[in-house]
Formats: C-alpha cells, structure tokens, sequence
C-alpha cells in the first residue's frame, strides 16, 4: 500500500467515494457487516456527544471546548485498530478515539469544566493525557515507542497532530528521531484544513503532508479522512508495518473540521460558506450511512432512534460529571511531586491559615 | 479604550508612521490574534505588514531576529505566554544577545507580546505568569501595563526601543478596564513605576492584573485606618529602585504581590531590592504574596490559586502588626 | 575520584543495577559526552542503553518523557546548559507537569545532567548559570553538587527520585577537586544544604564552583579575625530553608554568592528566606555577590566577571562593617 | 539544473572526479582561468591559515578552534557567487567565506583568543557573527530574506549549517517559513558526515539531506561538495532562482571533515583511518589542483612559493591579533542594551570600587 500511494505523487487512499460507492476493492478492509455498522454507530455517538457538547458550552456549563465533527472517521477507524496494549498519545481533537481506548465521555466533561482528573482517563491503558502544546506529544510517543522496542513489547504507539502541528520543530524532531531509532509509530496527521484562523495554504507550500515523511526516511501516505474504510486500511497496514519492526508511519488524513476551531473561534471570519458546503458532501458520516444503506445494514428510522437513545445517555452522563466532587486544595498541590517539598507543604498550611481566618 | 484597544491603537500608530514596523504571529494577520489585539491591521496595511505565519514560536521569533538586523521592527505575538517555550532559544540566544556579541553593530528592536496570567477559565497553559524567567535573561526587557493608558503608552514605548522588550498583557484584565485615553501618539518611559495610590503605613508593590485586587485590598485597609501605597512596576527589568526605596523609605513596610509562583519570582528580587536600599527603615519583613509553587490549576481549582483581595487584606493585617 | 569520575560512577552503578536506566544525548555513547562523564558505559551497556541521538535538545528531552512514562528512567545530557533551551518546552511543559497533569498517574523520573557555568575559557553560549529559570518552574527540582563525594551522592539519588531532576555540573571543577569517594552505592538527600565550614560571625551561601572560592575568602578573613560559617545548597530547588535559618540566626549576617547575572537570581531568593526565617536576628542587610546582569564574557573579558575570593573578602568586610 | 538532480533520485552534481577531470560538461560554469586559478589560490589561503590557526591553539595561544579543512571548495565557491549586497549567515566552520565576504583574518583569530570584537566583521557588508547554537542562524536568514523581499532589495541569503543541525526542530522551521513566504534565502547543509561524534547515519536514515527540501516544496539539491565547480554551479544557480523571486533552495554539500571536530576533540575516538582515507582522494584542493596543473595553469612550484607567503602574511595578522587592546570592564557591560539600565552602570560601578579597594 505505502508503495503504491507512494506520497511523491501525490495520491490519496480512497476505498469508497462520497456517495459511499466502494470505488477501490483491492483495499477494502476485512471488516465483517457488524463491525461496520458498529463503527457508523461510533461515529454517530463521536458526533452526537460533541453537538450535545458544544451546545453546554453555548449554555456556560463548560469552557472552551474543540469541537470534533467532520474527523469522526479518523477517530473511530483509529479506535479499531488501536490494541489494548498500544499507546495513544492525543492532541486535543480526537474524541472517539479516546472512547475507544477506554477513557469515558464523563472524563471528558470533567476535563473541559476545568478539573485534571478528566484528562487522567484512568481505566483506559496505554494512554497519554491532552496534550496542548502543540505538535510536543509527538516526541513522546517517539519515546514510548523506544521503550516499547527496548522492553520487547508488542505495543505500538499512535500519536496525533494537526496540519499545524506539523510546522513545529517539535514535529521534526519528533518522526527525525524515530526514523533514525526505527522504533514502532504511527504518526497521525489530521489535517483539517485550518490551525484556528491559517489556512493550510499559509501553513506549508508541500504538495502534501504525507511527502514530509520522505524527508525522513520512513514511509508515508495519504488517506481520505472522511473515508472510514480507508483510514481502517491504512492504520491496520501501518500498525502492522510497525508491529514487523520496520520502523514508523506518517499518515495524512485529508478531511475538514466542520466546526469551530474551539467554541471561542469564529470560523466566519476566515472561510467561506462555498468550501464549507463543497466539505459537506464528504461528510464521514453521511459517506459510510450511504455504503449502509445501500447495503441494507441500515435505515434512517433506526438512526432516530439511536441519536435519541445516545442523547439521554449523554445527559445523564454530563449531569453526573457536573455533581463532580468538589474541587479541594489538597489537589492543587498533591501531585506535583512524588517527594513533596516542605515548602509547597508550607504554602499549602498558609493558605489553609488564611482561609480559616475568612471564615471566622 | 480597554487595554485591547490601547494596544490595537498603539500598534496602529506605529504601523502607520513607520514603513518598517511589522506585526505578525500565528492568527494575528486575518482574524487579528484569538484576542483580537491587532484586529483590523491587516485589512488597513496589508498582508506584507501584518500577516499570519505558519505554527511556529522558534521560527517567528527566529525571523524576527533577521528582520530587525536587516533594519525592520516586528512586533510578534506568542499566542499565550505558555506558548513561548518553543521560542525560547531564539529569544534568550539571539535576540537578547545579538547586539552584545556584534559589539552594537546590530540591535534587535522586536516587541515580544504575549497574553499571561490566570483568571479566565482557560485550558492547561493558558494561565501562567512566568515574567521572572525573562526578567533573568541578560539582555531583554520586560514591560508589563496594568491600564489601558499605560498599555497605549509602553507599547510605543517598546516599538520605539532598540531593544528587545518581553512585553506581557494580563489578559485577564483586557477587557475589564475602560479609560479615557488620548488618541495621539505618547510614550511612557520603560523602567519607571508608577505610584498608584499615596499612603503612609505599607507599601504594596505589583503590577498587571492584580494592581486592581490590590487596590480593593487597599479599601480594605483603609477601613482599618491603614494607609496603604500601591506601587505598579509596569517593567519588571530593569526595575525602577527608586520608586522602591522612595516609597518603602516612607512607610517601613513592604508587601509584593505577583500571581507567578513564589520560588525566585519578582517578589524576592523585589525584597532584595528593599533590603538594598532601605533596610535600616524597615519596621517589618518585606513579604510576598504570590501564586504557589505550582502550576495554576485548571478552572475548576482556579479560586484557590487566585490572589484575592482578602488574601492581600490578611497580609497586610500580619505586615502592620509584626 | 573527581567530580567526572564520580558522576560516571553513579551512573554506572545505577545502569548496572537497574536495567529500566539509560543514559543518552549527543554524543553521549561512542565518544562518552564532550567531557567523558559517560566514557565507557556505552561500551559496558550496549547502545540500547548507552547511545548518541541526533542533534535535537528537545528529541532528546521529549522522548526522555515518553521513556519515562513507558516505566524507564532516563538520565539524558544537555551538551552545555547554554543549550538546554531548545528543550525548555519539553521541561517545562511536559517533564515538569506530567505527574500533576495526569493526577500522579505517570511520573517522569527524568535527569536531566547538563555541565554550567564559566572559568573555563569557553565560546560563547558555554559558560552561563542561568539555574534560576529551572528553580522557577513548578515541577522541576534543582541540583547542584560541588564535589565529587556529592556529585555521586545526589546523582544517585537523582536517579531514583520519581521526579524530574536538572542536575547542574559545575563544568570549571569537573577535575579539580579529587576526593576519596566511597566506591559503593550512597545517596545524598535532595533538598537537604550542608555546612562546608562552621563560623559564628557571618554566613555565606553558596553552591557549585564557587564554593571553592567562597573557601578561599573564608581564609582571607579569618587572617582578619572574621569567622565565616559557608553553606553549600547543594540541592537549588526545594531549597534547605533550616539550614539557612539556623546558620543565619546565629551569626545575623549573610551572603549569597553566585555565578549567574544578579538580578532575579537564586540570591536574591536566599536573601528572601532570610527575611522571612531570620529577620530580627539580622544585623546586617542580606547581600548578594554575583555576576553582572550581562552574557558572561567571551574569555578574554572573562576575569572581569568571575567572582574572586578577594571581591567576596571584599564583600565580607562591608558586610562586617555593617 | 534542479529538476535534473531532483534529490528524489539521489543524483549528485559533479563536475570534476577526484582526478580532476571534467566529466560533466554540461555544468561546467563559466568561470575564466585566472578566477579559477584565484579560486585556488584562496583555497591554499584558507587551509594554510586553518592549518596555522590550529598549531596556534596546540601552543596554548588561542581557545577552541573548528577546523575547516576538507570543507574549502564550499567556502571558496560561496565567496565567488555571494555578492556584496548579499547575506552571509555563518554557522562557525565557513573560514573562506567570511574572509571572502570581507572579514578579515585578524578578526577570526581575535574571535579565537576571546574577544566578541573578533565576530563583528566590521568591514564586511551583510554578514551575521559566527553563531554556536546550532541551526538557530537558519531562522535569522529567513528573516532577513523576508527583508530584503519586503523592503524590495536585489538580496539573497545564503545560510549554512552542518550535518547534525538538519536535526534540530529550528532547520524545520527556517524552511518551512521560508518556502511559504517564498523569500530569497539558500540553505546550505555542510554535510560534512558527522556531528562531533555523531556519524551521518546516526543522524537520519533520509535518502540524503538535499531530500528534506521536498517537505517544504523547495527546491533542493545534492552537490559534491568538494568540487569547485559544482559548488560554484550549484551555488549560482540558486542564486540566480532565488533572484528571480522563486523562493527558497536547499543545497547538501557532500563533504568531509578532515580534522576534529574542534581541537578539544579526538576523531580517533570514532572514526578509522581508512574512511579518512578513502576521503583524501577527494580532497578539494588536490582535485582542483590536478584540473589546473592539467590544464597547464598552475605548478606545484609556484604552490611552495604561495604557501611560504602565505604562512608569513598569517604569522603577521596573527601577532597583530597577539597585541590586541586589552579588554576593559566598560566592555563587559557596554553592548547589551541600546539604552542601558542604571542597574547595569551600577553594577559596573560597584565592581570599579571593588578594582580601586583591590589596588590600594
Ligand atoms: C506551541 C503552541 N502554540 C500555539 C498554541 C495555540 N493553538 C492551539 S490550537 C492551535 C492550532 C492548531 O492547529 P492544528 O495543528 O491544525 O490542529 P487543529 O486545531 O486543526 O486540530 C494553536 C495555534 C498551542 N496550543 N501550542
Ligand atoms: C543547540 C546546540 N546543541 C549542541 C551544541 C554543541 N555542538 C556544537 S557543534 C555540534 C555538532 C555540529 O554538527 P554539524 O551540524 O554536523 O556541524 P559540524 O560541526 O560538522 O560543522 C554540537 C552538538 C550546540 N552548539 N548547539
Ligand atoms: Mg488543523
Ligand atoms: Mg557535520
């Protein structure tokens, strides 16, 4: 596959077009029926939980959150092909990835309504927390993924960063080093189009994002992101090329990020309405409904159903993260440290003083 | 005007009248930064002048380095002061030093601006007040305004300057002030503070956001029949001793207050400074009160980092009756 | 031993005793780092765990988090300090916040070794002591050994801390002290300061190369009938408050001596703790002895920055006259 | 001339072989016989001043020095092809191209023995100090590219750096920035096959360096860097593409570092004698002589008599250099700041006091 979407050409991993017509055999994955529906219903649920979501932000019941919607088939393709035992080391805009890996949608409320623990995703295994600084988890996953071929662990590790991430020399450094150490991961570029208000265009003059591979040595493609099939085949091969010990993988996922860059962006100021629609006919969502329906695994009622199901849990979910424990003191100092020092324990007392002397 | 406006205005000023100055940064061009600091700026002077660049600190900052030994003026913006890390070689490397190691051949006038500070319920990294790292660095200067006016004025100041300035926004408080400010070009010395408030018994020094805490806390005091001088750095280096030991020569009595962590922080070098100067009038420690020596919480722990008036009031209570 | 041995000592024993340690950074294997403090490991451990990695300050540093959170213990080398910013982001966005980020999950037990300060005749970039932006920064932990007996002590425990430790080497004294050091495994409490020479009329604080110098000085006054009690920090962050108390309770005098540029510096915190531990037994304001607010000289003006024993003698008397 | 060694398919240009025969026609610039007989000479210069500079510094009279032999036919093609109103952005192993660009010998070795005079080049237009951080400089000549586009000035930049700095996240950076705002800068990686210690192949496992430029859609191109003329060419080349407004070009210079890395470094730490050997037959200057001695314009005579000339002229510059100003306090404190802080004055105040205390 690497071979034949060899980047320098500048072609594009395609297994099913808009209108969900499977229009490259050879690369269908082997996915039974119930997985694909399953994966439809997961991008359902990726997409219900974020409009549910950017609509409590609009209500002040949390702060500033990314939206997801439109990359849903990056993150639910990823979430089937990420072993229990691989890393997933995040940005900030993968959601149903975070799902699949086992961190829960209440810890993500918790996180974007300001508490830490939301971003520990405590029961899932192998996963890094958000990470804001852009394009810097990419280094980590280099370094998990060292770990992982010094310890003789089947583990591969999947880092993600958007088309803007990719400027930073954090970036460079991060593929550079794992190429040289030929350690297993798969680095994942999203692009969807914009880093907030900068469009791809001011971002790099490349044919494409995949071809920065090339500059490192390791292999490289570029794969439909709004395309589930797709991006499966590619993260399945790559996970694989990995897992033989051939070193690591850029992926570009070519898609759009339908929202705003955050709840506090406004996207009107820097795009236009006719690319916005040009984007909706590649809808993730819609794409893989019209391979369903077609196929009769599926049916618009059903949809209803389902959406109306996921809202209620998605309800109930966010009304328990927002009866959340208090957030106390203690955490703000507790876990900077695994040996304390007296003087954080010192201004931890202070304050406490300070704090008893209000009350009284 | 807010202290957006102050700026925006500055920015435009000197965008006007000099070919050479230059504003860019990551959205800065055609959205006009995420807090709309240079909004409209681009739409007046153009794409050459203000501009979007790729997502790089190093490399924004790197070029700016060139761009002002070539004889321009960039003002660059980091996104949020947690977001100049990656700049951080080039800043300390090279633009604090390329005129020491060119013997003043070459002089790099670049204004560093960068939103900083707590108090707006934002994601990991959007909060910090790592002033004291820059104020460390041979070679930079640090401004950071608490008013509009202020802002309006240091920031020609800084585009003026030959030198490099860190210049720090408290955006917490971008919004928050309005004031009259003259819409003409003025320019407010660098390294000078400003005395806020006249008082007797306690001097209280700070600077950015918190000067309005301080000032509530000063209400406070006077309930209590404690005077209280508040002292706004508005540069933290070179820092104005004068100001200082003036003031603490009066009262005997010194408090500084700066949201960074307490550990080396602007605080200490602050007493350090009053010991230098006015030790024999001291009448109690010089204290601090400072954010922790951690990082800032996320929002929902905000309130526990955040100085409070009443914080400031407590410490000034313990100060008066040591 | 000297203080090269002794850390390569350290870290020896720790790769042999605990296979989850590695030690890498630019040429770090093959050739043992530029000043040898790694010789040999490479060839005793392999090149899985003794390595060189391609020129990347923030690589090195990054990965060494990920290492770290896949349950390693990485001890990675920044070639000179004056280096280390490229990977400030790394440290301080990630190494230094980790463990509080994922709530005590993951840790990063992480030395970062990396050789500083002047008197060694250095281009430029190869001699500053900028410890105080590491001393700044929530999470980190700052260390600074000033012997070989130290050296191997606090590299030790270094090593098996689970937090994330700059370990500072004072680079002029690699070889210039040698010590009989224990050749079996001892650790040094980080945190805990040490009293180099006991006095009872004035305290001195300091730490790394210039401790050598301070003793000199101490030498020079004692000849004036002056009795100075030196303490070595050894460990920058978390500071030895107790030490610092109970030296300066006793005499009422202090100062603090070090390499770096003055203003913002670890003397003005030392200072800072002493008003705050030791105000009313203070008989003399606390001063500091340090380099100038400038980039270190290249080594032709170096001699006008380094701190002599006679300008610290010098220093003494004016604090005795006090 | 770039599309024909596109870097994608490993070519590299070449003019002459190690015999010092032509063998690529086509490419052969155009350059009369007494440049070329100058181009030589200049090379003899700049080896007989580095090989001195290096004996200096075994006898204790000048600090650290980075050699620069092996590297001359890059250095001396640079000079010729970077006109007076263009920038130099040195790294710190380009001897020849400074001199060429107007530094002066004297200020090299002050430089050397510890004086921040010695990096001034006070007479030569358009260049920046030698920088140590290593790739940082990179940004600096995409800035100044910037400049001279805006400022609408007929300028290139030529920015030079090793092997190793290709690693670091600023080399991405600096042609990232470079390619989208299509500025006149050419980047030149000395690859010079290590980075102290560091072999090539330790450093990426790309193709080649001349690669990287595919990830930022620049131009780029491999160029044997020890032949004159392909340097020449190449270097001119570029020169004249950036003129025109094309944007950035990167040029790997194949080359070899035939001394230490510095002369506190010990080679034979890490590498063998045969490799050392097996690149003496490509050596610049013996290439370039052997093209000129076939060509009846040079005699190894003559070369006796230039080199003897030459080391006397140095021993000269170089005592003169010895018998530098001493370096006053003021100087320490003078340069950091357009408009300095009282801090500072006092602070060099003080320290006079404690002088005048010490004399008396
Ligand atoms: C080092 C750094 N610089 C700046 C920012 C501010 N910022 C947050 S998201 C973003 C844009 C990211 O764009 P991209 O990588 O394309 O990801 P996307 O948001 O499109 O998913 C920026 C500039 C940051 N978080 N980190
Ligand atoms: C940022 C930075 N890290 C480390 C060093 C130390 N250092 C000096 S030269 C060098 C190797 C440079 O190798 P290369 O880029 O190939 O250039 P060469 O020395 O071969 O000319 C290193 C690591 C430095 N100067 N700057
Ligand atoms: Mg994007
Ligand atoms: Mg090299």
């Amino acid at each position: 596959m690497f071979e034949k979407y060899n980047p320098i050409n500048d072609l594009m991993l395609q297994v099913i077009n808009n209108d969900g017509k499977v229009i490259n055999k050879e690369f269908f994955p082997k996915l039974d029926d119930i997985q694909i529906i399953k994966a439809y219903k997961d991008m359902l649920f990726e997409r219900t939980a974020d409009l549910m979501t950017v609509s409590y932000q609009r209500q002040g019941r949390i702060f500033t959150y990314p939206p997801n919607y439109g990359q849903e088939a990056i993150h639910i393709a990823s979430g089937m092909v990420i072993k229990n035992e691989d890393w997933l080391v995040p940005a900030f805009r993968e959601l149903g990835a975070y799902l699949a890996k086992g961190a829960t949608l209440k810890e993500i409320f918790l996180y974007f309504m300001g508490y830490e623990d939301g971003t520990v995703f405590k029961d899932a295994n192998h996963i890094l927390p958000i990470s804001v600084p852009i394009a810097s988890q990419l280094i980590h996953g280099t370094g998990l993924a060292y770990a992982a071929k010094y310890l003789n662990k089947k583990e591969v590790v999947f880092a993600y960063v958007g088309d803007g991430g990719t400027s930073e020399g954090d970036f460079h450094e991060a593929l550079n080093f794992a190429a040289v150490w030929k350690v297993p991961v798969v680095f994942v570029v999203q692009n969807n189009q914009y880093a907030i208000s900068t469009s791809k265009e001011d971002q790099t003059v490349s044919v494409n994002f995949a071809i920065k591979s090339v500059a490192y040595g390791m292999k490289g493609i570029k794969v439909d992101g709004n395309d589930l099939f797709a991006m499966y085949a590619a993260l399945n091969e790559a996970h694989d090329y990995c897992s033989k010990g051939n070193g690591p993988v850029l992926i570009e996922a070519l898609t759009y990020r339908k929202g705003a860059h955050t709840t506090s962006d406004d996207p009107t100021k820097y795009r236009d309405k006719a690319e916005e629609e040009k984007w909706e006919q590649k809808d993730p969502l819609k794409r893989l409904k019209s391979y369903l329906i077609d196929n009769k695994l599926f049916s618009e009622d059903q949809e209803k159903n389902i959406i109306d199901d996921y809202k209620k849990e998605i309800d109930r979910i966010f009304s328990e993260a927002e009866n959340y424990e208090p957030y106390s003191l203690n955490e703000v100092f507790k876990h900077h440290y695994a040996d304390m020092p007296q003087d954080l324990k010192n201004q931890q007392r202070e304050h406490e003083n300070f704090l008893k002397w209000k009350e009284s | 005007m807010n202290i957006v406006n102050a700026i925006n205005n500055a920015i435009d000023i000197k965008l006007n009248e000099d070919p050479n100055v230059l504003a860019f940064g990551e959205d800065v061009g055609k959205e006009g930064g995420v807090f709309r600091v240079t909004e409209g700026l681009q739409q007046k002077y153009g794409k050459q002048r203000v501009f979007d660049t790729p997502l790089g600190e190093s490399g924004i900052a790197g070029s700016a380095v060139g761009m002002a030994i070539a004889g321009l003026r960039p003002i660059i913006e980091m996104q949020f002061s947690g977001f100049v890390y990656p700049a951080f070689n080039q800043i300390v490397s090279h633009a604090a030093r390329m005129r020491n190691r060119t013997r003043s051949r070459y002089s790099t006038p670049i204004v560093i601006r960068m939103p900083y500070g707590g108090g707006i319920n934002a994601l990991e990294h959007h909060s910090e007040s790592m002033e004291a790292l820059f104020a460390h660095v041979p070679g930079l200067k640090v401004v950071i305004p608490s008013t509009p006016h202020d802002a309006k004025g240091l920031m020609i100041a800084a585009i003026e300057s030959d030198d490099t300035i860190v210049f720090m926004e408290p955006k917490r408080i971008y919004r928050a002030i309005k004031q009259e400010v003259p819409e003409d070009k003025f320019s407010i010395e660098i390294g000078k503070g400003k005395i806020v408030q006249e008082g007797t018994d306690l001097t209280i020094v700070t600077y950015g956001a918190l000067v309005r805490e301080v000032q509530k806390a000063a209400v406070m005091a006077k309930k209590q029949g404690i005077s209280v001088e508040i002292i706004d750095l508005r540069t933290i280096y070179p820092i104005d001793r004068d100001i200082i030991r003036d003031s603490v020569t009066k009262t005997g009595r010194v408090i500084t207050v700066t949201e960074s962590p307490r550990s080396f922080s602007v605080a200490s070098e602050v007493s350090q400074i009053v010991i230098e100067e006015a030790f024999l009038n001291l009448e109690a420690p010089p204290k601090r009160v400072t954010g922790f020596d951690t990082i800032v919480p996320l929002p929902k722990g905000e309130h526990h980092y955040i100085i409070s008036p009443e914080k400031i009031y407590y410490e000034i209570l313990d100060t008066i009756k040591y």
